[in-house]
């Protein structure tokens, strides 16, 4: 059952302006919060139990308690920079909410006590940029921006950045970098964004829809948004949905809501002659499930981890029969070729040869040892090198290999494809 | 202090020490291309790969500070895999173009292969190709494709130079190192940046080609091009000398050395070299004479200063010195000087006055005399004060019968020489002791070959005062002497006068 | 008198241009391939290189093959000094010619060790390179010491162009 | 001390004995002259030995299709070389696909032990023992063999090819 509580008014006309918002109960938190003190949001932030989620999964309360008790300046960026394939819950919440998210960053900033904010927005999205650009005019009109925040002596402005469309400055400090001006590259921890961050200085990076549930937790208290989900997997997830189902698009549900409902109810069920094969449960960097699998499994950080993949950031991507797994996989391997910053050897040099693996595997001009070397080559990419993104490349394929193993090896020996005969992957030559 | 544990042998470094830097003090090798102790951690090669106990992953030993109790293996198999791969990924894409590769023999990918490597490739994919022997100045050249993106010279030109000429372009593996657009990589220090990349992406055109690494030879010595006396080592083999690298010194220069100091090679070179006794021979209407055995030269020289001294021109006799020598050569001089010659007109020469002072901020210095301090903490030894004023302005007055000059050994750094040999031209008659050939000088009596400073033993005393042994390292001109040596001779052949 | 001692030695230049006494001073595998050369199947006695004389007097023509140490220059030079003049000298195989590849690996020179070059001690008209080098080449030698005692196309050669014709 | 005894009767006989050995050679000289083909004399210099193709004879430097050499001058036959008889000179070549090559590459024939270790040695196929045999040259000719005649003399007619083609293996990948 589709639980609204970020997505409450969203079908509401005009409320992504300014007056449409408040009309429906905006600003309500911010006024709150500045009554209160900051430890206490953090702590009740911390109580929530909300963790981040633009991925990782680690707690928000938690994240935002690293932070050095000493008066440096100190940022807070939004990670607006959507980039992994099958995901666009922040482009539509942007797009249809910016307030939201303005006020959550606003309490946000006044809970870790800084003056100074940025969204930090993907180069590609224009039209949310323009309207969230437009929400922060009518903030500092309003007086819920700038000089003396109604009237509480809390300063802070807030600034919109484009990126330059590259993937990986969706990692917070590769983020970080790009918003120094420099080359979008992660950078080595430690030392930890919460200690070093933006120009040096301790720096706190929360995606969208973290900062939107700041807002609603606020407005209603963290044992309200307790009530919904697991004892760890606390409140509501938006998930983005993709593949040839009836009804794709975007929805929240409660944490550990079954697959099998959120297929069949939310999702509409199958498209007329598509079968479920696959999930993959939370963007393409996410290991896939089989249908038996992600038909058993619930929609929890937990569950999730124990079938050994992750939540991710709520791209559910659904692939049906009619889809080549080769294919697919030779379409991600190629966006983390282009993707990869190329700062560790492992991950530069790893995505262009897995790339040239499936693609040699589609195309049939493979032996069949080439399925081994493209599961040793993934295997040995894992977890060496400074930022996620060689994992992000690796772990499709080694799920892939070990779930669709047979598709490939029918790729290399009767070089066409299982499922089509005649695969995109193939065409490519 | 934290201790921990590297291999089952303790250490006890400071805290914030990396692992890697703990290994080494135990002499453990962990392989590494990115890291360099001069600049900052990278962490991008991910070759330093170590396991450290309690942790799920296996960690970089350069970017991970030690911790109280730590205990790190580098050796087992886990760790052993992980390099093996790290190494595949970093060859996948490498030309192999190992025989038209001046790094060959010295490269570290050749040399961790042989540690870690030894698989067969299972890459059977087409390689990325890039831009080979590019110019990016005046002195290197950069193969893209050999390049490991290892990006210490980038770091180099960021934090060292600070000239930020170099850069890495683009993304995954079509990332390109290459420099800015109308900056080319023509700073002092840019031959650093080949010293210090692992492989043979950068190289020197001055080196390009001239030699494979292996049949080189390498000696310990110092720079003698200014007064800083960076610690080098030199290269030759039985054809000449070919290149100079830094050594690292902490107290000297660090790990670097500039461009200027890499050529002084050049003068040592046979072709520059005085390779024998040259004398001006009256009877024979003033030509020059080569080819006299250097003792039969160097005991008429001693003859003909007792017979000067004896008809009691003491005046006339005078010595010029550069400050080229080292201190064990001017002790012997000097001694010559003060107690068999007792002459006391020594004349300290020093060139190029006015950016003598000068300093670039890292360790070119304008004093291009590797011994000044030296020099000048010997003449008050034995009490002589001279300069080339004071010589200049004896010389006009009364003309000097018998002049020996102590010249530079690198004449490139007296820019004024042409000058100041004209003033010598008024002297009687000049020895002039060298190793370079001059010939431009004419009115000398002699010409003596001197060792250069690869060939002789002593001490150089650089601008702070920092005592630095050099050592004969190799022979080029065997008739050569150096000043004791021919201090010697000369004392000898004078009847040891008291 | 003077025109009949004269037309002897020419005489006997002619013939000597043509026929060889060797004296062969060769050790290791040059000498192998000497005797090889002097055996049926290549068979020099065709080219004028008569038997081996058993007295360095006799001989005309210093084979030296092998290397050569300090011991075997000076009977070298010793047998050299003996023999009939004008002598011709083959120097055959790398160790005689420059005491490759021995001097190349010898550092520090001994008696026995330090390696001599055939051309040190005594005037080398002809060498032939090789380690060793085959029968053809030291047959090749010896025509090779026929053009360079008697310049010109040689009697050999002016028969086979004639009978190719 | 050791006695031979003689034989007895027709063996003291000097002239059987002679003739019998005549007779031998005699036989061994019509045998020749009427069967010249099967004479085991090789009469060089027109006749020659059939050598197998891997004999090693003098060098042959190989070169690529457009004539130039195939050597990258990377040394590493001047490395191997067991008599040292080896030198090089490389120099930076225009077209940076090339990047080196050898300005000078001189054989010193008289020192080289024709043991083929600089064939085995060659990354690039440039460097190969020929089927010629060993030279015999008067004293004050040039035994040091330089690229025109390694790579271009008469008998070469050109050159010789390898097989494996440096640009073929650039659009290989490789």
């Amino acid at each position: 059952m589709e639980n609204r509580l970020l997505l409450k008014h969203y079908n509401e006309p005009g409320y992504h302006t300014l007056d449409g918002y408040v009309k429906f109960g905006g600003y309500t938190a911010l006024k709150k919060a500045l009554k209160m003190k900051p430890e206490d949001i953090i702590t009740e932030v911390k109580n929530s139990g909300l963790r981040g989620r633009g991925g990782a999964g680690f707690s928000t309360g938690m994240k935002w308690s690293f932070l050095p008790n000493n008066n440096e300046p100190r940022y807070l960026l939004c990670n607006a920079d959507e980039g992994e394939p099958g995901t666009f819950k922040d482009r539509y919440m942007m797009e249809l909410a910016p307030h939201q998210v303005i006020e959550g960053m606003i309490c946000s900033a006044f809970a870790i006590k800084s003056k100074k904010s940025y969204i930090y927005i993907r180069g590609e999205y224009y039209k949310p940029y323009k309207i969230v650009e437009k929400a922060i005019q009518e903030a500092y009109k309003a007086g819920f921006l700038g000089k003396n925040i109604l009237g509480s002596g809390f300063d802070h402005d807030l600034d919109v950045y484009r990126g330059a469309g590259a993937y990986i400055v969706g990692e917070e400090t590769a983020l970080i970098s790009s918003l120094e001006g420099k080359k979008g590259q992660p950078k080595l921890k430690p030392p930890f964004p919460a200690v070093q961050g933006y120009l040096r200085k301790p720096t706190i990076v929360n995606n969208v829809e973290t900062l939107a549930a700041v807002t609603w937790i606020l407005n209603n208290g963290a044992a309200a948004y307790r009530k919904f989900g697991t004892e760890k997997s606390t409140g509501t997830k938006v998930y983005s949905v993709s593949g040839n189902i009836n009804k794709p698009g975007v929805y929240e549900v409660d944490l550990a809501y079954p697959f099998k409902d959120f297929l069949e109810n939310e999702c509409g069920g199958m498209k007329e002659g598509f079968k479920f094969k696959a999930l993959i449960p939370g963007g393409s960097s996410c290991p896939v499930l089989t249908a038996e699998e992600a038909l058993k499994s619930t929609l929890d950080y937990e569950n999730m981890a124990s079938l050994g993949t992750m939540l991710g950031s709520g791209g559910v991507i659904i692939i049906d029969d009619k889809q080549c797994m080769v294919d697919l996989l030779n379409v991600l391997m190629h966006f983390y070729h282009h993707e990869s910053c190329g700062q560790c050897t492992p991950c530069r040099e790893g995505t262009g040869w897995l790339e040239k693996l499936t693609s040699s595997i589609g195309k049939g001009k493979s032996q069949l040892d080439d399925v081994a070397t493209l599961d040793k080559v993934a295997r040995h990419m894992m977890g060496t090198t400074i930022c996620a993104l060689s994992d992000a490349a690796a772990l499709p394929v080694v799920s892939f290999l070990s779930k669709f193993k047979d598709e490939f090896e029918y790729h290399i020996r009767e070089k066409r494809c299982k499922v089509k005969g005649n695969c995109h992957a193939q065409a490519h030559h | 202090m934290p201790k921990l544990t590297i291999d089952g042998k303790p250490v006890e470094v400071a805290a914030g020490t990396s692992v890697i830097k703990a290994a080494q003090t135990l002499n453990i090798p962990i392989a590494h291309y990115c890291w360099h102790e001069g600049l900052s951690v990278a962490g991008a090669c991910r070759m330093c790969m170590v396991e450290i106990e309690k942790n799920p992953k296996l960690q970089i030993a350069c970017n991970t500070p030690v911790a109280e109790g730590m205990v790190v293996h580098t050796n087992n198999d886990k760790v052993k895999d992980a390099v093996k791969w790290a190494l595949d990924f970093h060859l996948i894409n490498h030309p192999l173009d190992c025989p038209i590769c001046d790094q060959a023999g010295e490269c570290k990918l050749q040399d961790y292969y042989m540690n870690y490597g030894l698989y067969s490739p299972e890459m059977n994919q087409r390689k990325v190709k890039k831009s080979k022997a590019m110019s990016l100045g005046d002195r290197v050249v950069l193969d893209q494709e050999r390049c490991i993106l290892c990006s210490r010279c980038v770091r180099f030109t960021t934090e060292v130079s600070k000239t930020h000429e170099l850069g890495i372009f683009n993304r995954g593996d079509r990332c390109e190192l290459s420099t800015f657009e109308g900056r080319p990589l023509n700073n002092n220090y840019s031959l650093n940046t080949v010293d210090i990349c692992p492989v043979g992406a950068l190289t020197s055109k001055d080196f390009r080609f001239k030699q494979r690494v292996w049949f080189l030879k390498d000696f310990e010595t110092l720079c003698n091009g200014c007064s800083t006396g960076c610690n080098v080592t030199v290269s030759y083999n039985q054809n000449g000398v070919f290149r100079v690298r830094p050594r690292v010194n902490q107290e000297v220069n660090g790990f670097w050395m500039c461009d200027e100091g890499r050529d002084i090679y050049k003068h040592t070179n046979k072709e520059f070299r005085l390779d024998q006794v040259i004398e001006r021979n009256d009877q024979v209407g003033g030509a020059a004479v080569k080819g006299k055995p250097v003792a039969l030269a160097i005991q008429e020289i001693g003859k003909s200063l007792s017979a000067t001294v004896k008809k009691g021109g003491l005046e006339s006799i005078a010595l010029v010195v550069t400050a080229q020598y080292t201190v064990e050569e001017y002790e012997a001089l000097f001694e010559l000087f003060k107690n068999t010659v007792k002459s006391p007109h020594v004349y300290y020469w020093k060139n190029n006055e006015e950016d003598f002072d000068s300093f670039d901020g890292l360790l070119n210095r304008g004093d291009k005399n590797p011994n000044t301090k030296g020099l000048s903490d010997t003449m008050t030894k034995f009490g002589f004060k001279g300069t080339w004023e004071d010589f200049e302005k004896q010389a006009t007055s009364k003309s000097f019968q018998y002049v020996v000059v102590a010249g530079p050994e690198d004449q490139s750094a007296y820019p004024d020489l042409e000058k100041k040999l004209e003033i010598l031209n008024k002297a009687g008659e000049v020895i002039w002791l060298s190793s370079c050939k001059n010939e431009k000088f004419k009115n000398f009596k002699w010409q003596i070959p001197m060792k250069s400073f690869l060939e002789k033993e002593g001490t150089f005393v650089n601008f702070k005062g920092i005592k630095q042994n050099i050592k004969a390292g190799m022979s080029i001109i065997p008739t050569s002497l150096s000043l004791q040596e021919f201090s010697k001779g000369v004392f000898e052949s004078m009847g040891g006068m008291a | 008198m003077t025109w009949l001692t004269a037309r002897y030695e020419d005489v006997v230049s002619r013939l000597e241009q043509n026929h060889h006494f060797p004296w062969i001073m060769s050790v290791g595998c040059c000498s192998h391939e000497i005797q090889n050369s002097s055996l049926a199947t290549y068979d020099w006695q065709r080219l004028g290189v008569d038997d081996v004389s058993t007295d360095p007097t006799q001989s005309n023509l210093l084979i030296l093959g092998g290397w050569i140490n300090t011991e075997r220059a000076q009977e070298i030079k010793y047998v050299y000094d003996q023999m009939r003049k004008p002598t011709a000298v083959i120097a055959i195989g790398a160790c005689a010619i420059s005491g490759s590849p021995y001097k190349a690996l010898i550092d520090a020179p001994s008696v026995h060790g330090e390696v001599i070059k055939a051309e040190d001690i005594v005037p080398v008209d002809i060498y032939v390179a090789g380690c060793p080098p085959r029968p053809e080449s030291i047959l090749s030698s010896i025509l090779e010491l026929q053009k360079k005692l008697k310049p010109g196309p040689s009697h050999r050669e002016v028969l086979s162009e004639a009978l190719r014709n | 001390m050791s006695v031979v005894k003689r034989p007895e009767g027709k063996a003291n006989w000097y002239l059987p004995g002679i003739l019998t050995g005549m007779m031998i050679t005699i036989k061994h000289m019509i045998f020749n002259l009427t069967h010249r083909k099967q004479m085991i004399t090789i009469q060089y210099p027109e006749e020659r030995y059939p050598y197998s193709d891997r004999f090693k004879g003098n060098h042959i430097l190989t070169v690529k299709k457009d004539g130039s050499l195939r050597c990258t001058a990377c040394m590493l036959c001047a490395t191997y070389c067991p008599a040292e008889c080896i030198s090089i000179t490389a120099a930076e070549h225009d077209d940076p696909s090339v990047e080196k090559y050898p300005i000078s590459y001189e054989i010193d024939i008289l020192r080289c032990v024709f043991c083929g270790l600089c064939e085995e040695a060659c990354p690039v196929d440039a460097i190969r023992m020929g089927p010629e045999h060993q030279t015999a040259a008067i004293a004050g000719e040039n035994f040091i063999y330089d690229i025109n005649k390694l790579a271009y003399r008469s008998g070469l007619k050109g050159g010789v090819q390898s097989k494996v083609d440096d640009e073929e293996r650039h659009s290989r990948g490789l």
